[in-house]
């Protein structure tokens, strides 16, 4: 009853034959390509893609859209054409899902070179063999902790779900723990949660009053059932921004969302939704840079880039990503440590997740939070 | 046999500035066969709508057996009807749209059996009983519908151009036996019909119809005979109208003057001066000048113009000075060609008049041919 | 009680009432944007202060609206002239054909209306990837052409249903050459059919975005596909500015084709099935 | 591919033979017919077959997939979810269409096209732009619940979107006028003096409506029938927008199979079996499809 076993050879067998499968698709993509080009058709020709766009000296990034492009922009690619003016940086903001990025590899025109994602998926994707591995000649690996990093990603910042409210509305006794959230007499109104497992289970596990340091393996029945109590006063989002949007417009009266966007609310609102790191569920982003992606070289000399102490700092201040690389806690200003869900003070009010776990379960667990969510 | 059946008493209905029926009144008696008859938009639909309770009359009174209808519900009227084009339920069987006033009324299924097996028979239509209306022929599906409305036993049967859609020889069949029909069941019939040969054919009585008045109520006999306006001397077969003086003579016969010639009538008339002179095509006597004739004094010479042959019989177009007549033949041995000189003869008895004007009154005309006789 | 009037029965005011409040229920969610489409506010909301067109002029002038209409007429202009070719051809090619072979034939060609859309999304998900037009015009182009064909198929054949079956024959005996007898006789019968099944593969295009979320990424963004991006970040009042745009064209339409005496009459919508 | 109905054509304007007579073996038009199958098969048939094939192959060749969906309790709850909504939504879509649609048939000429207009005025519209709609309308936040508060009828805002009421809702809206449209062509085309008839042979407007235009009117209500249970089967976007999260049925469950969790085995042999449900609704009432297509009179 208590744990979710781990079925080691099934995911085993699975990883094999996802790769088996690519694996023998590919060749026949290959012959398939092979004819057409034999009949005089290229594929070049059949896609119309506008030449600029098509060009090698692009690095395209790929991100969830919303108040991460302006930010990732203006530090992150400004930074990047100053030191490599060749490149040109674009953005795609329809979100990496894991979908896209297979869909994308198996094609023969990957379109994006590197996705926000995190350590999760970067052992999840990178097993499944859709992405490249971590260019160690570019990257140093060593600049983050190595908890933190895996072979297809290394972590780039701290983002957690953080308990967001209406501070208007509750006042002097806002919501403290994951308790408080379940609790639905004293804190009125509904819940947002997201439609992804990921730290749903933990934070239902924390309510139940499972001890932090006994989260992991993750009792599944035991959060779903905890899912299950507020399921009816809960909408559950697919898309962060529409999470923001919930809240701001009162529909929703507490929210566990990404602390990079509940910053962001707080912002909008002028403080009439407010947030805390008590009890966050803090994630590792990492840079995922796609397997036969047009321009690898330059993603990971972005991931580089994204490592660095003082642009880290930048994005905290604009984004609230937490900087990851211990070289830059110490140029944290003491006024940003609040918001910083990195900083030493906030990582001790909160849990971290294990990637591993996910990275064994994640098929498994999501299709059952999507049971309980539509049964 | 003094308070009748059914009496339709000033019957008014516009549709918008359309006037569809004004004033109609007409008495309708038990058991006999009542033509409504007229061209299209004559209003003789809309006046079968308000009996069988489909539409309701501006003003007037609909009575049935003294009692007043006009407001009845139709299910509660209990008249048959037979709509133009049928009306068969597509999607029920021959026997089940015989049966569904039965069953509309709860009859006992036993009972209702019997009797759709009774009307069945009557109308030879056994044979078809399980098909639908789709897989009948016209003449099926007209007689199922007549099986339909006769089956619960209505007390009026309301027919609206039942025959309009069949071919010219499948509706000589009917019309025989929906004569036969009616002398057996003995039910009131009340049959709308622009067709004028037809109405002669079927009706006890026939009420002529135009521009939503009545022009007429008589026997075919004679309305056919003494028609008392121009449209029915139009309407009821074809008709010579002629532009005439009625003049009583010393002895108190009548004589028209037209054209120059002197007419002698075996009628009498209630009006000397300007009239419309009606002659049958069929009451003219034609001879070829140069063979002997049968000695006519009044006899009128003429050119032919045209000649039709229609099989059993032929018209033949004879101009007189500036008109011309058309004249029916049957059986001519040798028929006039155009251009052959002619003698027209008239028959006394069946000639007709009108009052130039033309401003009877319905009641006046409907009178009129009783004072004729 | 029994004299009840026959005309006006309870039920049947019932059933008007109803279906009055029916077509009120339909048109109230389309009537209500117009409002919000005057918001002065970046948010979505009834206007407050002031009424505002600014939404409609950042459809225009924003590069993401004023790039997905351009992209989404690109693609739906070669999308419903593809369509045309392949649903006209196998419209001339099956006229007058009977047999279960036609009939079936004529089955799979309206499959891409019937098909939930769902499905398509993951064949063409799939399919594209694998011949590499994952996100390209091309591939886009090709998968709205197959959504829009249904109505192609449809609106021609209706019409060809109505040509008498000797046209050709006839002009032929006449003196007419084959590509004059095509040309002058049966082509301009059935232009009205043409017309519609173009007009109604292009607003099928127009209107795609199940498939499309899925067959695209980052070059292709049509116009739905950027309306379906910018609901999550807020509901942005530029969608109502867009919809109202909409519904004016639509009101416009009705009106041209009923005082046209309904030429092109209204076939089922090309809405996908979402 | 579209070659060679581009060749017939072609070869029908350079002044070639068209129909009837042979060019070596096959006339134009059999090429017209033929081209446009192989356009058909090779950019439609082609793509479905391998999702079929697809669900029989990954992750290993067999039919263990679909016996490991019959067994999976996940989709059972989604397939259990998606037939109640779709029931519920066919349900109510039916009886509202029908009465519509006997109120279109009884309205005077302008009234009708008017209604007319209003049936098919949301056709034209992006369901985005609808269900954007909604949400602005019925959130909670929103118009209104405003405007009941305003007026006293409410104390706090309900819900009535993003909720299984929300997707009903805006499925309802959806298939609407595709369920009036064939009822109204098949109601038109009913004599309209039948049911006057029968009440004169005796039947009651309660019998009249039940035994004479009900039965007639039923091809219509069959049609709409198919079209939307067809229609709510595939249901993607209504549930997905306006759902809050919670109701997730088949085309959604599908999709977050290939976006999310990359499990193909899933996601094709549920669209298999969704696109075998489909075919089968469509070989057993393909007759309707003919009137569900139907244009109205107006």
């Amino acid at each position: 009853m208590s744990d979710f076993t781990y079925d080691t050879g099934y995911m085993q067998h699975l990883e094999q034959s996802v790769r088996r499968e690519t694996q023998g698709k590919t060749v026949h993509r290959r012959r398939f390509l092979q004819v057409l080009s034999a009949l005089g058709v290229s594929i070049g020709s059949l896609s119309f893609l506008p030449s600029a766009r098509a060009q090698q000296s692009e690095l395209v990034v790929a991100n969830w859209g919303g108040d991460a492009l302006p930010a990732q922009r203006d530090i992150l690619a400004a930074e990047f054409v100053k030191r490599y003016p060749q490149i040109h940086v674009a953005f795609d903001t329809t979100g990496p899902t894991p979908g896209k990025i297979k869909a994308l590899v198996e094609s023969d025109n990957v379109s994006w070179d590197v996705a926000d994602r995190n350590l999760l998926s970067a052992l999840e994707l990178g097993r499944q063999g859709l992405l490249e591995k971590v260019d160690e000649s570019i990257v140093d690996i060593n600049a983050v902790p190595s908890q933190f990093r895996t072979e297809w990603g290394v972590g780039s910042y701290f983002f957690s779900f953080v308990i967001t409210y209406d501070a208007v509305r509750f006042g002097s006794t806002p919501p403290r723990t994951w308790k408080d959230f379940w609790d639905l007499q004293t804190f009125k109104g509904k819940r947002a949660l997201r439609n992804n497992v990921e730290g749903v289970l933990e934070s239902a596990l924390l309510a139940d009053g499972v001890a932090p340091d006994k989260l992991y393996p993750l009792n599944v029945n035991r959060g779903l059932d905890k899912v299950r109590q507020i399921k009816a006063e809960t909408i559950f989002y697919s898309n962060t921004s529409e999470a923001q949007q919930l809240l701001r417009s009162g529909e929703v009266s507490i929210g566990s969302l990404w602390s990079t966007r509940a910053q962001g609310v707080k912002e909008d609102t002028k403080g009439r939704i407010d947030y805390h790191f008590n009890e966050g569920i803090l994630l590792i982003a990492a840079w995922n840079v796609l397997k036969g992606a047009k321009n690898v070289k330059d993603a990971w000399r972005w991931v580089a880039l994204s490592q660095d102490p003082y642009l880290q700092v930048a994005l905290l201040k604009k984004l609230g990503w937490g900087p990851i690389n211990p070289a830059a806690n110490k140029l944290v200003p003491a006024e940003l440590q609040a918001q910083n869900p990195g900083s030493p003070e906030n990582i001790a009010r909160q849990i971290v997740v294990d990637a591993e776990w996910y990275a064994r379960n994640y098929f498994e667990v999501q299709n059952r939070y999507l049971d309980v969510l539509a049964a | 046999m003094s308070s009748s059946f059914l009496t339709i008493d000033s019957i008014c209905k516009r549709y918008g500035l359309l006037r569809a029926l004004e004033a109609v009144s007409l008495d309708v008696t038990q058991g006999e066969f009542l033509t409504l008859l007229g061209p299209s938009g004559s209003g003789k639909s809309t006046l079968l709508a308000i009996l069988a309770g489909f539409a309701e009359p501006d003003q007037g009174i609909v009575r049935l057996n003294g009692r007043d209808i006009t407001r009845l519900a139709p299910e509660a009227r209990r008249f048959g009807v037979v709509p133009q084009g049928y009306g068969l339920f597509p999607h029920l069987t021959v026997y089940e749209n015989i049966a569904f006033p039965l069953r509309v009324r709860r009859s006992r299924s036993a009972s209702i059996n019997g009797r759709v097996r009774q009307v069945m028979e009557l109308l030879q239509i056994g044979s078809v009983k399980s098909r639908l209306p789709r897989e009948l022929s016209g003449g099926q599906q007209q007689r199922v519908a007549l099986a339909r409305a006769l089956s619960f036993e209505p007390d009026l049967l309301l027919l609206d151009e039942p025959m309009s859609a069949l071919d010219a020889l499948l509706r000589r069949d009917l019309q025989a036996e929906l004569v036969r029909l009616h002398r057996q069941v003995g039910t009131t019939f009340v049959y709308v019909t622009h067709d004028q040969q037809e109405a002669l054919a079927l009706s006890d009585r026939i009420v002529v119809l135009n521009h939503g008045r009545i022009e007429q109520i008589g026997t075919p006999r004679s309305i056919y005979a003494q028609p008392a306006t121009r449209f029915v001397a139009n309407f009821l077969g074809k008709n010579n109208l002629l532009q005439a003086t009625a003049a009583i003579g010393p002895l108190g016969r009548l004589h028209f003057h037209w054209n120059g010639h002197r007419i002698a009538a075996g009628v009498t008339a209630p009006f000397e001066g300007p009239c419309s002179l009606t002659i049958r095509p069929e009451a003219i006597v034609l001879t070829k000048v140069g063979h002997s004739s049968q000695g006519t004094k009044d006899r009128i010479l003429g050119t032919v113009v045209n000649h039709t042959f229609h099989g059993a019989s032929a018209d033949v177009i004879v101009a007189v000075g500036h008109e011309s007549l058309t004249v029916t033949l049957t059986a001519a041995a040798s028929p006039p060609v155009p251009g052959d000189e002619v003698w027209l003869a008239f028959d006394a008895e069946r000639l007709w008049c009108l009052p130039e004007a033309d401003t009877i009154s319905p009641a006046a005309s409907a009178t009129s041919p009783e004072l004729a006789a | 009680m029994s004299a009840s009037s026959p005309r006006s029965l309870h039920p049947t005011r019932l059933a008007e009432s109803t279906g009055r409040a029916v077509v009120v229920f339909l048109v109230l969610p389309l009537v209500a944007i117009i409002p919000m489409s005057f918001s002065d506010t970046r948010y979505l909301s009834m206007p407050h202060d002031g009424l505002s067109t600014l939404h409609y002029w950042r459809l225009f002038s924003e590069p993401a609206w004023r790039d997905s209409l351009l992209q989404s007429v690109g693609v739906a202009l070669p999308a419903a002239c593809l369509a045309l070719l392949i649903g006209l051809s196998f419209c001339l090619g099956a006229w007058q054909r009977q047999g279960n072979m036609v009939r079936l034939l004529q089955i799979l060609m309206l499959g891409p209306l019937i098909v939930p859309g769902i499905i398509h999304a993951v064949a063409y998900h799939r399919a594209l990837s694998f011949i590499g037009l994952f996100d390209s015009f091309a591939g886009t182009v090709l998968v709205h052409a197959i959504k829009g064909l249904p109505f192609v198929v449809l609106s021609v054949s209706a019409s060809l249903s109505s040509v008498h079956p000797a046209t050709l024959q006839l002009a032929r005996s006449l003196g007419a050459s084959p590509a004059q007898a095509l040309w002058r006789t049966l082509l301009p019968q059935i232009r009205y059919g043409i017309a519609a099944g173009f007009i109604f593969a292009f607003v099928t295009s127009w209107d795609e975005i199940v498939v499309t979320l899925f067959i695209t990424s980052r070059n292709v963004i049509t116009l739905p596909k950027q309306i379906w991006q910018s609901l999550f970040l807020n509901l942005d009042p530029v969608v109502a500015a867009l919809g109202s745009l909409a519904l004016l064209a639509t009101l416009l339409a009705l009106l041209a084709t009923s005082l046209s005496g309904s030429r092109l009459r209204s076939l089922p919508s090309p809405n996908t099935i979402a | 591919m579209i070659l060679p109905s581009a060749i017939a054509l072609g070869r029908e304007f350079a002044g070639a033979r068209f129909q009837i007579a042979p060019v070596r073996g096959l006339s134009v038009q059999d090429g017209l017919v033929i081209g446009s199958v192989l356009v058909l098969i090779a950019c439609y048939l082609l793509p479905l077959g391998a999702v079929v094939a697809l669900s029989f192959l990954v992750p290993v060749p067999g039919i263990g997939n679909y016996w490991s969906i019959f067994q999976n309790a996940t989709v059972h709850a989604v397939v259990g979810k998606t037939l109640w909504i779709s029931s519920l939504t066919v349900g109510l879509t039916l009886l509202l269409g029908y009465i519509t649609a006997y109120a279109l048939v009884q309205a005077g000429p302008v009234a009708r096209k008017l209604m007319l207009a209003g049936v098919l005025l949301p056709l034209w519209i992006s369901v985005l732009v609808r269900n954007y709609a909604w949400i602005a309308l019925l959130s909670p936040g929103g118009i209104v619940n405003s405007i009941l508060i305003r007026w006293g009828w409410l104390d706090q805002p309900v819900s009535l979107v993003r909720n299984s009421f929300g997707v009903v809702l805006g499925m309802v809206h959806y298939m609407l006028p595709y369920a009036i449209l064939p009822i109204y062509a098949q109601m038109a085309r009913i004599d309209s003096t039948l049911p006057h008839l029968a009440r004169s042979l005796g039947a009651s407007p309660r019998q009249a409506f039940i035994r004479v235009f009900l039965p007639l009117s039923r091809p219509g209500l069959a049609a709409a029938a198919f079209l939307t249970s067809i229609m709510s089967l595939g249901f993607y976007l209504t549930p997905a927008m306006l759902g809050g999260g919670k109701t997730v049925m088949v085309a959604e469950f599908i999709s977050i199979q290939v976006t999310e969790t990359l499990r193909w085995d899933i996601a094709t042999t549920l669209s298999t079996l969704l696109l075998l449900v489909t075919g089968a609704l469509v070989w057993r009432f393909s007759h309707l499809l003919e009137l569900a297509t139907a244009k109205p009179k107006t």
